[in-house]
C-alpha cells in the first residue's frame, strides 16, 4: 500500500514525535508514506481567519502537488491540515467563485488540481485499509494493564469527517484494544482541547485543557492517546501553569502511533517518547502467562 | 465571552455591525466546529465567525495587543514569505508584538522545548517560494483582498 | 348523445370571476372578457364578480336558456374547490355537465403572479385555450357504483378504537386489526393525561372493553393487513393473523399457564414497560390487556425454539387447552367498502443524540420511561426511582429531543411540551424533587393548557428557555460530583449554564411509523416529505386521503394529543358513514377506454396501470380497461404506443385544441 | 378507352422503392394490362417535358418515392401533382420522410462543411464545395439547391393516398393499385394499409408478456435470437407496437425486430415520441442511476425511434420552419 504523504508544519517542529513514530509504524504494516515534494503549510486555522480564497489557494496547491504523484488518496495525520484540505475540496467543489480564483491561480503556477483525491487521516488508512486483523497479528508486546483515554479533538471527526461518527467516534477505540490496552470510557474524547487558544487567550485555553486532564485522571487513565499534534502539545506542555492554577493533573499524553510502536516492540528510543513533557512510565510488567 | 455565538448571530441579523466586529467572542472561536455540526438550524457557525473575523482584520476594528489577530497576521505573513510555520518561531514573533512580558513567564516551558529537541530555532521553508508568492497573489485583482503589507 | 354538433351549432358562454381582490386585483378582468368575445363560437362573454356565488351561477342558468347556449367556460379559481359547483349550475341550466371546462385564473395566475398586463396576458391565453377546448366536449354520464358497508380500522390506539366504536355504535360492522397483541396503543401506558390530569387507564380501559364487546367489532390483535385490492366501496383486505400459540376461543386469561412456565422470574424486555421490567416468554401484554389472552413469544420460548421443553403450561391449562403449538400464520380475506388508517406515531430514539448520553448514563430516561415509573400499575409501583434505588432530588427535563432540529426532525411534536410539565408535576408530587425544564418555546395551544402552564410555574418548576448543549458526568465543582450536569445557555439570562442534576428526562418527539412507507404504498396514500400521511385538503379534508375511502386518523398523519386524534377519529369515521349511508359513490367519467378495433395486443399498457384496471381479453386479445378501477390517471393514454387507448374528457382533439389555444398570441 | 396514364418518380430515395415495383415481377404484366406507364425515368427513358406537355390532371395516378430534399425535387412534385388526379406517396421516404429524414439532426451548413469539406475520406485537393451556378463548354448549368430540411411529401403538396414501406410489399402495392382502380377508391387521405399496430399481425405475438419491465436494451448482434420469442421480452428493440402493420411482419419473421418503416398509426402524432413513451414506461429500474444505465442500451436513440418519421416529428418545428422561411425567399 502506498500513499501520497502530507506531513504539515507540525510534523517538522513541536509534532515531531508523531512524525518519528508514524514512519515507522507504518512501515511495519507495509504501508509506504511517500512525502509530498515541496509541500507548503496548509493555512491552518489562523489563514482562514485572514482570508479565505487566499487560504484556499495555499490548500490547492498541496492537493494539485499530491495530484501529480498519481497515489489514490492523500493521508495527512494532522488534524487542522486534514480539515483544512477536506474543506478546500468542499469550497472548490460549491463555490464557483473560490473556484475561479483558485484555478486562475494554479494554472499560473502551471498546476491542476480535479477535486477527485480523497484526503484521509493515518487513523482511517489503519482501521480501514491495513485492517485491525493485520495490525493484531504484528502485537509482539500487548498494552496489557495500561488504561488509555482515547482522545480525539475536533477537526478530524468535524465537520468533514467521513469514517467516523462526529459525538462518538470508535476507531481509536477500537484500534487500542486491538493492542491490548484498556480503553477507558472517556466522554470527552471530541471536546476541543482549546487550540491556538492555549497561547493566545490562556485564562480561556488551559481551562479547556485543564478539564480533559483532570477527567482522564479521574476516570483512572495512566495515559491520553492523541491523533493531532496540537492537542498532544497543549495536553502535554502546559502541566506548569495548570498545576499552579488548579492543582496537579499529571498524565503523559502520548500519538496514538507511539503506543502502536511500542506493541510492535519497536525501540522506545526510536518513537520519540522522550520528546513528552511529561512522560510515560514504562510499560507494566505482563501478567505471567497461565 | 461578552456575547453568546447566539447573540452574535442575532447581532448580525439585526445589523449591529460595530458591536459584532468589537467583539472579543468571535475571536474566541478556536475552530472545533462543534456548533455547526451541533447546530439545528443547520447554521455554519464556525464559517460565520471565519468571515467576521476576516471582516474585522479587513476594517482593522479589534482591541490593540490583542494577541489573536496578531497570531493570524503572523500566521500569514510568514506562510507568505517561507511557504511554512516554524512553530517556536511564530510563537515568539507573537509574544514581541503582542506582550513580550509573556516570553518571561513561560521560560520553564521555552527550556522544556529545548530540552525535549522540540523548540526549532531554523527556518522551515519551501524551494519554490516564488511560484506559491505568485498564486498567492494572483487574486489582487480583488480590491477587498488583503495584502501581506495591509495585514501587517 | 349530442356528440356530433359542427362548429356552426356551438353556443359558447365564457365568464370570468373577480374572486373579489383575489384575481380582479392582478387581472384585469373586463380586458379578458372583452377579448375572448371575438372567438369562434362565443356567444356570451361575461365578468362576474363572485361567479360562485348562487347569481353567479344564475348567470349561467339565465344564459343558457336566453342564448341557449351548448357550451360553458369558466375562468376563475382551482377546479378542486369549485368544478363541483358550476357543473351543478350547468346541469341546473339543462345541459350535460361535461360540457364545461374551468379555467384556474388565481392559483395559477393571479396569486404567483405580480406584473398586471402580464398576468392578463397569461389569463387570456388560458381561457381560449379552454374555450377553444370546450367545442369538442363530449356528452358524458357519471356511473355509480355500490358500497360495502363494512369497514376496516387499521390500528387499535385510542384513535383505531374511537373510530371502530363510533361506526359500530351507528350499527356498521368493523373490522379492527391490531399488529400487537393488545389494542391501547401509546395511551394504555400514560398514567395521567394533560391538563385535566385524569387518569388515562380510567377513560381508556372502558373503551377498550366496550371494542370486546361490541358485536359490530370482529377485533383482530396480533395482526397485519398484508394487501389491499380493489377501489372506493369495493377493497379486498388480506390480513395476516400472526400466530400466539394460545387459541383466543379457549383462553380466559387466567393466566395460570404464566404462573406455571418453567421460567420462573421474567427474563426477557417487557415491550409494555419499555424494557424497564422483565417478562417470561409467555405473557399478556399487561393487566388490562384486550382481549384478556395469553400470548407465547416464539423467540423465547423453549418449546417453539427446541421443542424440548416440559411444557408446565400446557399442563396448567389442562381443562381448556387452550395453548396449540401447532397454531400457524393464517391469511384472512375480508371484503369492506372503506378503510381507516390510525397506524399512530413512534417516539423518536434518543440515543441518535449521543450528547444527551442516553444509554450511556443510566439516569438519563425517556419520557415514556418516567411515564411507566409514574404509574401504579408499572414496574416500580408508581415510584420514581433511580436505577440504583435512590429516589432523584433533582430532576431536569430536555424538550424538543429530536423535534424542531433539522438534523433529525424539523416538526414540532406538539404533545412534550404539555406531556412533559404533566410529568414534572407528577414527579412534585411523588418526591418534591427540584425541576428543571429545559425548553426553547412552551407551546401550549390547547384549551386548558396555557393554564396548566402557569400552574406549573406556580408550583415551583423551573423554567430555563435554552436548547441544551449536553448532558455529562465531569464536575467542574464539588456540587457537580456524582451528579449529571446539563449544560445549556439560558437565553433570557443570556449566560451559559452547567446545572447538575440526580436524573434527567428526555422529551423525546413523535416520528412516522418505521415502516410509514410500505404501510402508504398498501393503502395507495401519499406522504409529506417528512413520512406523515398526507391528507387530501389540510383545511378541507383533513381526514381524507387521495384515495377515496381510505381515511386517516390519528398521529399516522402528523403529531397530535388524544383530543385532537378523538376528534379526527370521530370525524373519519363519520366521513366513511355519509358514503355507507348515501350506498353508492358517483364515478367520474374521465376514464381511459380502449379502442378495441385499433388495439393490436401489444401489452405495453398492462403493467402500467396504478390501479391494475387493465386486462387482455383471452379470447380478443386485446385490452380492456374496468373503468369502474379507473381513476383517470392517464399513464396507459400517453404510453399506447398505437394510440388505441383514448380517456373522456382528454381526448386529442380536445388537447390539442387547449396547446392550440395556449400557444396562439392574441 | 384508353387505359389509365400512370407515372412513377423518385426524389430523395435510395432506389429501393423502384426495386419493389419491379419485384412485383411477372405480376407487373397483370398492372401493364390496367395502365399505361407514361413517365418512368428511373427504367426507360422520359424527359420532364413529355410531362410538362401533358394536360393538367392527364395523369391518373402517380406514384412518387422519396423525401424532398432539393428545389428540383420540389419543382418536379409540383409539376407532378398537378397533371395527377392522384398523388401517391409511395414508401416511407414519401410518406414520412424516411431514413434521408434523419439529416435533420443536422443544418443544411454542417451537412455540406462535413460532405465537402471534413469527411476523412477526402483528398486534400478534394475539399471545395460544388457551386450552384457554373459555365462549362459555353452553358451556364445550374445545380438543385438544397432545402435546409428534408421534407415528407404531403409538406410540400397535397398527397391523396399513402402506401407505406421501406419499400413497400409488393402485395402492398398491388393491393393499392387495385384500390385505387376499383369503382369505390378509399377516401383521399387514406394510408392503403392496416391502421392497428404490427403486433396485431406478429407471429410471436402470444409468446409476449404481460409484463416486459426491461431490465436493459440489447441490439440484435449482441445476443442469440430466440426465433420464436417476442423480441422486446428479449430485451431487442422492436418497433412493432408503435408501427403501421401490413408488412406481414416480414423482418420479426426473419428474426429481426421491426424498425418501424410503415410509420405510426393514424391516431398516433409522433412516432418516435410515442415509442420511447411506451417503452420507457416499462423499465423495471425505478431510480435515474437504473433507468439511465437501461437506456444506455440504447445508443442511437433517435435513428431507433425516429428512424422513419423524423420530418414528420414534432421535433422537427424549428427546423422545417426555417426550411419554409428558405423556400419562401428562393
Amino acid at each position: 500500500m502506498k500513499y501520497a504523504y502530507f506531513p504539515g508544519c507540525s510534523l517538522k517542529g513541536l509534532g515531531r514525535a508523531y512524525e518519528e513514530s508514524l514512519l515507522p509504524v507504518m512501515e511495519k504494516l507495509g504501508v509506504e508514506l511517500v512525502e509530498l515534494n515541496d509541500w507548503n503549510c496548509c493555512g491552518a486555522t489562523a489563514y482562514m481567519s485572514v482570508d479565505e480564497t487566499k487560504a484556499c489557494i495555499l490548500a490547492a496547491r498541496n492537493l494539485a502537488i499530491a495530484e501529480k504523484t498519481g497515489s489514490r488518496d492523500l493521508v495527512t495525520p494532522c488534524s487542522a491540515c486534514y480539515l483544512v484540505l477536506n474543506k478546500t475540496k468542499h469550497y472548490l467543489k460549491d463555490s464557483p467563485e473560490i473556484r475561479g480564483s483558485v484555478q486562475r491561480a494554479l494554472e499560473g503556477a502551471g498546476l491542476r488540481y480535479s477535486g477527485e483525491m480523497p484526503v484521509r487521516h493515518p487513523l482511517d488508512i489503519l482501521v480501514h485499509d491495513v485492517g485491525l486483523d493485520v495490525i493484531r497479528e504484528k502485537v509482539v508486546r500487548p498494552l496489557t494493564g495500561l488504561k488509555v483515554a482515547p482522545y480525539y479533538g475536533c477537526q478530524v471527526v468535524r465537520p468533514y469527517a467521513t469514517f467516523d461518527d462526529a459525538w462518538n467516534p470508535t476507531t481509536m477505540d477500537r484500534l487500542l484494544a486491538t493492542l491490548g490496552a484498556e480503553v477507558v470510557p472517556y466522554p470527552l474524547k471530541t471536546k476541543c482541547c482549546g487550540g491556538s487558544l492555549t497561547g493566545t487567550l490562556p485564562d480561556t485555553g488551559l481551562r479547556l485543557t485543564y478539564i480533559l486532564l483532570k477527567e482522564a485522571v479521574r476516570r483512572g487513565a495512566d495515559v491520553i492517546a492523541t491523533i493531532c499534534p496540537l492537542c498532544q502539545f497543549n495536553l502535554d506542555a502546559y502541566h506548569d501553569q495548570l498545576t499552579r492554577q488548579w492543582g496537579p493533573v499529571p498524565i503523559p499524553t502520548v500519538y496514538f502511533t507511539q503506543l502502536m510502536g511500542l506493541a510492535f516492540g519497536l525501540p522506545e528510543s526510536q518513537l520519540g517518547l522522550r520528546r513528552n513533557f511529561v512522560r510515560m512510565k514504562p510499560l507494566p510488567a505482563l501478567p505471567a502467562r497461565a | 465571552m461578552e456575547h453568546s455565538p447566539r447573540q452574535i448571530m442575532a447581532l448580525v441579523r439585526a445589523d449591529f455591525k460595530d458591536e459584532v466586529l468589537r467583539s472579543r467572542s468571535i475571536w474566541l472561536c478556536a475552530s472545533c466546529y462543534a456548533c455547526t455540526v451541533e447546530c439545528p438550524r443547520e447554521i455554519r457557525i464556525t464559517d460565520i465567525m471565519y468571515a467576521l473575523k476576516q471582516r474585522a482584520i479587513l476594517e482593522g476594528i479589534y482591541p490593540k495587543r490583542f494577541p489573536i489577530p496578531i497570531l493570524a497576521k503572523e500566521f500569514f505573513k510568514m506562510v507568505h514569505s517561507k511557504g511554512r510555520i516554524t512553530e517556536t518561531l511564530l510563537v515568539m514573533r507573537l509574544f514581541l508584538r503582542a506582550n513580550w512580558r509573556a516570553v518571561l513567564s513561560s521560560w520553564r516551558q521555552g527550556i522544556g522545548l529545548i530540552r525535549t529537541g522540540r523548540f526549532v530555532l531554523r527556518h522551515e521553508r519551501i524551494e519554490n517560494r516564488a511560484q506559491l508568492a505568485g498564486m498567492l497573489d494572483s487574486d489582487l485583482h480583488d480590491e477587498r483582498r488583503i495584502t501581506p503589507k495591509e495585514a501587517a | 348523445m349530442k356528440t356530433n354538433l359542427t362548429n356552426g351549432d356551438i353556443r359558447i358562454g365564457f365568464y370570468i370571476c373577480h374572486c373579489g381582490h383575489n384575481i380582479g386585483g392582478v387581472v384585469d378582468c373586463t380586458a379578458v372578457a372583452h377579448e375572448i368575445t371575438g372567438l369562434p363560437g362565443v356567444v356570451v362573454s361575461r365578468d362576474y364578480k363572485y361567479m360562485c356565488s348562487d347569481p353567479g351561477q344564475e348567470l349561467i342558468r339565465n344564459d343558457i336558456r336566453e342564448h341557449a347556449l351548448n357550451r360553458i367556460v369558466v375562468a376563475s379559481c382551482s377546479p378542486l374547490l369549485h368544478e363541483h359547483t358550476f357543473r351543478n349550475a350547468v346541469e341546473a341550466g339543462g345541459l350535460n355537465r361535461y360540457f364545461f371546462q374551468m379555467v384556474n385564473i388565481r392559483e395559477h395566475d393571479s396569486w404567483v403572479h405580480t406584473d398586471h398586463a402580464k398576468a392578463t396576458t397569461k389569463a387570456v391565453a388560458l381561457a381560449r385555450a379552454a374555450v377553444l377546448r370546450v367545442r369538442f366536449h363530449r356528452a358524458l354520464e357519471t356511473t355509480r357504483v355500490a358500497i360495502h358497508p363494512d369497514v376496516l380500522v387499521v390500528g387499535g390506539g385510542i384513535s383505531g378504537i374511537h373510530a371502530a366504536l363510533t361506526l359500530a355504535n351507528a350499527g356498521k360492522k368493523v373490522y379492527l386489526v391490531e399488529r400487537d397483541p393488545s389494542i391501547g396503543g401509546h395511551m394504555a401506558k400514560f398514567d395521567k393525561t394533560f391538563p385535566t390530569l385524569d387518569c388515562a387507564a380510567c377513560i381508556l380501559t372502558p373503551k377498550m372493553s366496550a371494542v370486546r364487546a361490541n358485536k359490530n367489532i370482529k377485533l383482530w390483535t396480533y395482526s397485519e393487513v398484508a394487501k389491499v385490492d380493489g377501489y372506493v366501496g369495493n377493497y379486498t383486505v388480506t390480513v395476516r393473523r400472526k400466530p400466539r400459540y394460545v387459541n383466543e376461543e379457549l383462553c380466559i386469561g387466567c393466566q395460570e399457564c404464566i404462573e406455571a412456565c418453567v421460567f420462573k422470574e421474567g427474563k426477557y424486555p417487557d415491550e409494555f414497560n419499555v424494557g424497564l421490567s422483565k417478562r417470561k416468554p409467555i405473557y399478556i401484554p399487561f393487566p388490562q390487556a384486550v382481549p384478556q389472552v395469553v400470548v407465547i413469544d416464539p423467540e423465547r420460548c423453549l418449546q417453539l425454539k427446541s421443542g424440548r421443553c416440559k411444557k408446565t403450561c400446557v399442563e396448567a391449562c389442562a381443562d381448556r387447552q387452550a395453548i396449540d403449538f401447532t397454531q400457524k400464520e393464517e391469511m384472512a380475506e375480508i371484503k369492506v367498502g372503506n378503510i381507516i388508517v390510525a397506524t399512530g406515531f413512534k417516539l423518536f430514539d434518543a440515543k441518535r443524540i449521543p450528547q444527551y448520553g442516553y444509554g450511556l448514563y443510566p439516569n438519563v430516561v425517556t419520557s415514556i420511561e418516567l411515564e411507566r415509573l409514574v404509574t401504579s400499575s408499572g414496574p416500580t409501583g408508581g415510584e420514581i426511582i433511580m436505577r440504583d434505588g435512590r429516589t432523584p432530588q433533582s430532576v431536569a427535563f430536555v424538550l424538543c429531543v429530536g423535534s424542531r432540529d433539522f438534523r433529525t426532525n424539523r416538526w414540532c411534536s406538539r404533545t412534550c411540551c404539555m406531556h412533559s410539565m404533566k410529568l414534572a408535576q407528577l414527579v412534585r408530587e411523588h418526591t418534591g424533587a427540584d425541576v428543571t425544564v429545559f425548553y426553547l418555546d412552551i407551546r401550549a395551544p390547547g384549551k386548558g393548557c396555557e393554564e396548566f402552564y402557569d400552574k406549573s410555574l406556580k408550583d415551583g418548576i423551573q423554567f430555563v428557555r435554552g436548547r441544551v448543549a449536553e448532558v455529562t458526568d465531569w464536575a467542574l465543582t464539588p456540587e457537580e460530583e456524582g451528579k449529571l450536569v446539563i449544560r445549556a445557555e439560558d437565553t433570557l439570562a443570556g449566560v451559559v449554564r452547567r446545572i447538575p442534576v440526580d436524573m434527567i428526562v428526555l422529551a423525546v418527539g413523535m416520528e412516522p411509523q418505521a415502516d410509514s412507507q410500505a404501510v402508504r404504498r398498501l393503502f395507495n396514500m401519499s406522504c409529506g416529505s417528512e413520512g406523515w400521511f398526507l391528507e387530501k385538503h389540510p383545511k378541507l379534508a383533513p381526514v381524507s386521503t387521495f384515495t377515496d375511502g381510505v381515511f386517516i386518523a390519528g398521529c399516522c398523519q402528523g403529531p397530535k394529543d388524544i383530543p385532537d386524534s378523538i376528534a379526527q377519529a370521530g370525524a373519519a369515521a363519520a366521513e366513511a358513514m355519509a358514503l355507507i349511508d348515501r350506498g353508492y359513490i358517483e364515478q367520474e367519467p374521465n376514464t381511459a377506454y380502449v379502442v378495441e378495433e385499433d388495439c393490436s395486443g401489444c401489452k405495453s399498457c398492462l403493467p402500467l396501470c396504478p390501479y391494475t384496471a387493465i386486462t387482455l381479453d383471452g379470447t380478443t386479445q386485446k385490452a380492456t380497461i374496468n373503468a369502474a378501477l379507473c381513476k383517470g390517471c392517464g399513464t396507459c393514454v400517453a404510453a399506447c404506443p398505437s394510440g388505441s387507448i383514448r380517456q373522456h374528457l382528454f381526448e386529442d382533439d380536445e388537447i390539442f385544441s387547449e396547446i392550440e389555444g395556449v400557444l396562439t398570441h392574441a | 378507352m384508353s387505359k389509365p396514364k400512370i407515372a412513377f418518380y423518385w426524389c430523395a430515395a435510395c432506389g429501393g422503392c423502384e426495386e419493389a415495383v419491379v419485384d412485383l415481377a411477372e405480376d407487373i404484366l397483370g398492372v401493364l394490362d390496367a395502365v399505361d406507364i407514361v413517365f418512368w425515368p428511373v427504367a426507360m427513358d422520359f424527359k420532364k417535358s413529355d410531362i410538362t406537355a401533358l394536360p393538367d390532371g392527364a395523369l391518373f395516378a402517380t406514384l412518387l418515392n422519396g423525401a424532398i430534399r432539393s428545389s428540383e425535387q420540389e419543382e418536379m412534385a409540383q409539376l407532378l401533382r398537378r397533371k395527377s388526379q392522384h398523388l401517391i406517396a409511395y414508401g416511407a421516404c414519401a410518406c414520412h420522410g424516411g431514413v434521408p429524414g434523419l439529416a435533420n439532426q443536422f443544418s443544411r451548413e454542417q451537412l455540406l462543411r462535413f460532405v465537402y469539406e471534413e469527411a476523412p475520406t477526402l483528398g486534400e485537393d478534394g475539399r471545395s464545395r460544388p457551386q450552384l451556378e457554373s459555365e462549362a463548354n459555353g452553358h451556364e448549368l445550374e445545380l438543385p439547391r438544397l432545402h435546409q430540411a428534408v421534407r415528407a411529401l404531403d409538406q410540400v403538396v397535397p398527397v391523396d393516398y399513402y402506401v407505406p414501406g421501406c419499400p413497400p410489399t409488393p402485395k402492398l402495392t398491388q393491393e393499392a393499385l387495385a384500390m385505387l382502380l376499383s369503382s369505390n377508391p378509399p377516401p383521399r387521405g387514406s394510408v392503403l394499409a392496416p391502421d392497428t399496430a404490427l403486433c396485431d399481425e406478429c407471429p410471436r405475438k402470444s409468446s409476449k408478456p404481460s409484463d416486459l419491465s426491461f431490465a436493459g436494451f440489447r441490439r440484435p448482434h449482441e445476443i442469440l435470437l430466440d426465433p420464436e420469442k417476442c423480441l422486446l421480452a428479449q430485451g431487442v428493440v422492436c418497433c412493432g407496437p408503435g408501427t403501421r402493420g401490413g408488412c406481414g411482419a416480414l423482418c420479426v419473421g426473419g428474426n429481426m425486430p421491426c424498425s418501424g418503416c410503415f410509420g405510426p398509426t393514424s391516431r398516433v402524432r409522433d412516432q418516435g415520441a410515442k415509442l420511447l413513451s411506451s417503452l420507457c414506461a416499462n423499465i423495471a429500474a425505478k431510480d435515474e442511476a437504473g433507468i439511465n444505465l437501461a437506456l444506455d442500451g440504447i445508443p442511437d436513440p433517435l435513428g431507433t425511434f425516429y428512424r422513419y418519421a423524423l420530418p414528420h416529428s414534432i421535433l422537427q418545428r424549428n427546423v422545417s420552419q426555417a426550411a419554409r422561411a428558405e423556400t419562401l425567399s428562393l
